[in-house]
């Protein structure tokens, strides 16, 4: 019984901690005047938001290979997004994002 | 608790639909590509929460195709919006000036 | 001979074979060609072609003399769950015309698309050949299919093989037909896949016997029956849906246009059959009916008017498959809503026997005009003088099958007008009659204007280059099948009724 | 439930604005954002309607590869000459009202489709045993319905021939040249890498898992396209001539193998596409994989268009 | 209401929308585009009828559901092909629309070219 409610409430304070970040990603996009800010804000929303909402499912999942599998996920999206993140530092110090 | 779950989906959902808004701005194409970025995550999310909500782990599978192939679009979205489209028709011998 | 109730199924079932085999054996064949690539492509296409032509009229040969469908079970799944495949008289007819005009097709395009030496492979006969053999498996599966949704595969098989055939030469201009073609075909395959969804979520099955037994009169079937209706119409080319047409049939190699307008516009309109008369329940909805007709009639006139004012000589052609495609629909608002059995009437046949004809006659005017412009370097029609004494065997395929364009006897459209005449006249709905004749006199014009060029003197055309003997022979066989239809009697034909919903002998699985 | 009711009420609304942005928008390279991100938007509304099969295949084919297609299309024609030709304003509100007719019958019948709703799942279901999987999708795709799976396969193998046919006669089986200039040691070489063989390790886990839970052979061949694809984008892969026998080879072995397996039906089981009972699951998966590799090898071909280098460098 | 009729509903628009789409836009690009937009909402179509098929301990009625999957790899296919037919007409005349160019002098030329 009370591990389910420490479950729940591990599970609200990560995914409410996740959804928090993922608010301050959309607000840096939407407020910041240049884009390297942005990009430091977006990457915030990225490795924190879903870190955490995931780590809040954890507990949820089908399984370990279900847990891992999210891990999994938060890994590929980290590597993604930090390519993603230098291909888009690299074409703003060249200059060539203005379409 | 699931109720909880899908809320916060909702939410996640909402603020996809403010990266949406920055997307659609642009103006310059790394804006795009970064909130485009922002999208795929929020969207992710979205569907790991879902699934815990409802209980449907294959859901999971859906998350984890879309991580793949969002760095997939991405990546095409550089290359595309680096590309030069005179240089692909000077490589073909075509007469046509872009 | 003697069947007994066991004896029957297997004479049933082992002919049901041979309809797996009309699809796939041109599919394997276009595996094939892809496969070995170069000059295996052609010699692919020419040994599968008579193997499928023989196929084709065994299939003709087990309906009539079953005078009932076919049924295949693909895979043993039995429908709703399954795939069943058919072939009624309709589809038996349909597979030996595609058949014919795919042979003829072949060996009139082995000059045309031959690699050159010296070179392993090029491009044109590649794609020529391995298309030709899809269109093919495109036709068959289309006149087979069963099953909405794998007529929609179909359809869509359909398409993909017949859109490059049109930019071939890759001229810029074919593309652009090419590209407007593939837009209105993608845009009538997705109103009928709607219509597909429609029907689906109304009566759980796609498959028609079983549809038809279950469609009743309500919303859903109009607004599903409209939008396929719509889809296929746009595929079909039936004015004023008809502007792609004309670019991409004229700007096509000449054997890829007789294939394109002798049968791959046909398609369409044998689903739009298939639905309105094997899923709809009857009674048909008369107004729907005479509106096709409406748009039959203004086809029939418009093209023809068209036609008459064109430069080129493939161009007129183009137009005169504009105007004979409303000839088609013509017989909707004849045989619905006045009978019981509407394939009992006149002008079902009348209607068949245009179809039939005019595959033949529009395969031979696309060859000859092909092997005029060869032979000339270019299709002017002003400058035609006398190219009637360089190719006479041309020139008479040409005369030939505008003959039975314009429905003169003896000629498959003598026969198809006559019946469709006789129908209107029947019927007391004579503006139709109006229209075949009216109909007749502008194709007389524009075959007449076409033809005294051809045949006038002192001649002025210039040989450019020549052409054989045995190539001009092709389109006068075309011609003269076309010319065959016209002994048939003039009365309901029985095969064009074997399988129909309700005619003695058609069995709904 | 209402929870849940709002959060459909929400997505739907999402769908349609970037349904309406990609329609409305004038740059089309915007549009095509909007496309893609409307693929994922689909994605999540399949999820909504209980379709993971569909899902995967939405956000694999459906949003990823076209999207790379189109992205693709829309830069290479950013500098096209603006189409001045445009409808007069009364024609667009003809056919705006004519369109919103039709969404209207729509809806009607929307509300109108039968109580119960007719359906096959019981048949589905009663029948699975006999197939041998556990994935009622597979099932239909691969046996009850083979026939559809299998033309669809000639379909791609169609298109192809169509896109190869539109190369100019001097470039005929030369090598696509899409991803030409790939930028030799920056990160994105890293993560062609790195990506591929993880995409891999996924598409056969997909290819696996479907048999029995959602997923299957076109969500792992739309995945390992993509891998694929971002090998030579990387510039770690050439693109292969079309003229190659071992990519011809490749293309056609998937249609090949469902057509023999359909072939020896006949003989082994009494009908086309029929399997032996017991050998059914091993051969709906053998097949999986044979087709699974040459639809993936369609897919990455028809995004890399026709051959636009000539056969001898 | 139900979910399954809130995208049904969503599935009409989306056929209305794409349908506007592919008729007024001139582009080929957007008209590619509509035709896709489209097909999404046929495809809707297909998956609320399916999920209101759910029985047998399915979530959804498997053939519906298979069909989509089917429209979306050929849906796939017609872009492709649209796709390469659109960027050659660009390469070849540095112009993409669907109505032949003013100086139409294909009209003059022969047949074959």
């Amino acid at each position: 019984m009370e591990m389910s409610i420490a479950r729940d409430v591990f599970t609200i304070l990560m995914v409410t901690a996740g959804a928090f970040f993922f608010l301050a990603g959309t607000i840096g996009l939407l407020r910041f005047p240049d884009t390297l800010t942005r990009l430091h804000a977006l990457t915030k929303a990225d490795n924190l938001g879903l870190g955490l909402v995931i780590l809040g499912l954890l507990p949820w999942a089908n399984g370990t290979l279900a847990g891992l599998k999210m891990i999994f996920i938060w890994l590929l999206v980290q590597f993604a997004g930090a390519t993603v993140a230098q291909l888009i530092a690299r074409a703003v110090r060249h200059g060539e994002t203005q379409p | 608790m699931a109720n909880f779950l899908i809320v916060i989906a909702g939410f996640v959902l909402a603020l996809l639909a403010l990266g949406l808004i920055c997307v659609l701005r642009g103006p310059a194409a790394a804006d795009r590509m970064m909130s485009a970025q922002l999208l795929g995550t929020s969207g992710i999310a979205a569907l790991l929460l879902l699934s815990a909500a409802i209980g449907y782990p294959a859901i999971v599978d859906v998350a984890l195709a879309l991580a793949l192939l969002a760095a997939f679009a991405s990546i095409g979205f550089v290359t595309s919006s680096n590309r030069s489209d005179s240089k692909a028709d000077i490589a073909d011998g075509n007469e046509h000036r872009a | 001979m003697i069947l007994d109730a066991a004896g029957d199924q297997v004479v049933l079932h082992a002919p049901g074979y041979l309809l797996v085999l009309a699809i796939v054996l041109p599919v394997a064949g276009v595996l094939l060609s892809f496969l070995l690539g170069g000059r295996y492509a052609e010699r692919t296409a020419l040994c599968v072609i008579p193997l499928g032509l023989g196929i084709a009229i065994a299939i003709l040969f087990e309906v009539s003399r079953a005078a009932k469908t076919l049924t295949y079970i693909l895979g043993g799944w039995q429908p709703p769950l399954g795939i069943a495949l058919r072939a009624d008289g309709l589809s038996a007819a349909m597979l030996v015309t595609t058949a014919l005009v795919i042979a003829a097709t072949g060996l009139f395009a082995r000059a045309d698309f031959r690699t050159p030496n010296g070179v392993v492979e090029a491009r044109s006969p590649l794609v020529f050949w391995t298309l030709l053999l899809a269109v093919w498996a495109a036709l068959n599966a289309v006149f087979l299919g069963s099953d909405l949704f794998n007529l929609y595969v179909a359809l869509e098989l359909l398409t993909f093989a017949a859109v490059p055939l049109v930019c071939l030469s890759g001229r810029a201009d074919t593309i652009t037909a090419a590209l407007r073609y593939l837009i209105f075909a993608l845009a009538g395959s997705i109103l009928y896949l709607l219509g597909t969804a429609l029907l689906y979520g109304t009566y759980g099955t796609l498959d028609i016997v079983l549809l038809h037994e279950r469609i009743g009169a309500e919303p859903a079937v109009w607004i599903a029956v409209a939008l396929m209706t719509a889809g296929l119409l746009a595929k079909t080319a039936l004015f004023p849906m008809h502007f792609w047409l004309p670019p991409a049939h004229a700007g096509a190699p000449a054997p890829a246009s007789a294939v394109l307008s002798a049968l791959v516009i046909k398609a369409s309109y044998f689903l739009i059959i298939r639905i309105w008369f094997d899923v709809l329940p009857g009674p048909r909805s008369v107004a729907a009916a005479q509106m096709l007709g409406t748009m039959g009639a203004a086809a029939i006139i418009f093209g023809s008017v068209i036609a008459l004012q064109q430069a080129r000589l493939k161009l007129l052609i183009a137009y005169s498959t504009v105007a004979q495609i409303g000839y088609l629909f013509l017989m909707f608002p004849l045989v619905v809503g006045f009978d019981a059995q509407p394939w009992g009437n006149a002008a079902w046949t009348g209607g068949w026997i245009q179809l039939f004809s005019h595959a033949f006659a529009k395969a031979a005017m696309f060859m000859a005009a092909g092997l005029i412009a060869e032979a000339l370097g270019h299709d002017r029609i002003a400058d035609l003088d006398g190219v009637g004494r360089a190719l006479p065997m041309t020139v008479l395929a040409f005369g030939i099958a505008g003959i039975s364009l314009m429905g003169v006897p003896p000629s498959g459209g003598f026969v198809a007008k006559w019946l469709l005449l006789i129908a209107s006249a029947e019927e007391g709905q004579w503006w139709w009659a109006a229209v075949i004749i009216i109909g007749g006199l502008l194709a007389g014009a524009y075959v007449v204007r076409v033809l005294t060029r051809m045949i006038a003197y002192p001649p002025k055309a210039l040989l450019h280059s020549n052409v054989t003997r045995r190539r001009e022979a092709i389109p006068l066989a075309l011609a003269v099948c076309s010319l065959l239809l016209g002994f048939l009697p003039l009365q309901p034909s029985e095969l064009l009724q074997i399988g129909r919903p309700g005619v003695i002998g058609s069995v709904p699985l | 439930m209402t929870v849940s009711l709002g959060l459909d009420i929400g997505l739907a609304i999402l769908v349609l604005s970037v349904a309406v942005w990609t329609i409305a928008v004038r740059e089309a390279f915007a549009s095509v954002v909007g496309f893609v991100v409307y693929g994922l938007l689909l994605a999540l509304v399949w999820v909504r309607l209980w379709a993971i099969d569909i899902a995967l295949t939405e956000a694999a084919i459906g949003s990823g590869v076209t999207g790379a297609l189109l992205l693709g299309a829309a830069s290479r024609t950013r500098h096209a000459k603006a189409e001045p030709e445009a409808l007069t304003l009364i024609v667009r509100l003809a056919v705006a009202v004519f369109c919103a007719l039709i969404t209207a019958g729509l809806a009607a019948i929307v509300f109108l489709l039968p109580e119960p709703a007719p359906t096959l799942a019981p048949d589905a279901a009663a029948n699975l045993s006999t197939v041998g999987v556990g994935n009622p999708i597979t099932a239909v795709l691969l046996a009850y319905r083979a026939f559809d799976t299998f033309l669809e396969k000639v379909v791609l193998l169609f298109a192809l021939i169509g896109v190869w046919s539109l190369a100019a006669d001097r470039n005929w089986g030369g090598a696509p040249a899409l991803w030409q200039s790939p930028d030799r040691n920056g990160p994105l070489t890293f993560l062609g890498q790195i990506l591929p063989p993880v995409g891999v390790v996924v598409a056969i886990y997909m290819l696996w898992t479907g048999a029995d839970h959602p997923g299957g052979a076109f969500q792992a061949s739309a995945m390992l396209a993509a891998m694929w694809m971002l090998t030579m984008i990387a510039g770690l892969t050439h693109v292969p001539r079309i003229s190659s026998t071992g990519l011809r080879f490749t293309l056609v072995v998937g249609a090949a193998a469902f057509l023999l397996a359909g072939l020896a039906g006949f003989y082994f089981a009494g009908a086309f596409l029929a399997y032996p009972p017991g050998y059914s699951k091993a051969l709906i998966i053998a097949i999986e994989v044979v087709m699974t590799i040459s639809v993936a090898g369609t897919l990455v071909l028809l995004v890399a268009g026709p051959p636009e280098r000539g056969e001898r460098p | 209401m139900t979910g399954a009729t809130i995208f049904g509903l969503c599935g009409a628009a989306l056929v209305g929308l794409g349908l506007f789409g592919a008729i007024v836009n001139p582009q080929p690009l957007r008209k590619i585009l509509a035709f896709n937009l489209l097909g999404g909402g046929v495809f809707l179509m297909f998956g609320v009828i399916a999920r209101r098929g759910a029985a047998a301990g399915f979530f959804g009625d498997p053939v519906p559901q298979a069909m989509v999957i089917t429209g979306i790899v050929v849906a796939f296919s017609a872009t492709a092909l649209a796709v390469a037919l659109m960027l050659r007409l660009f390469q070849l005349s540095g112009r993409i629309a669907l109505t032949p160019e003013p100086s139409a002098e294909a009209q003059s030329r022969g047949a074959d070219g």
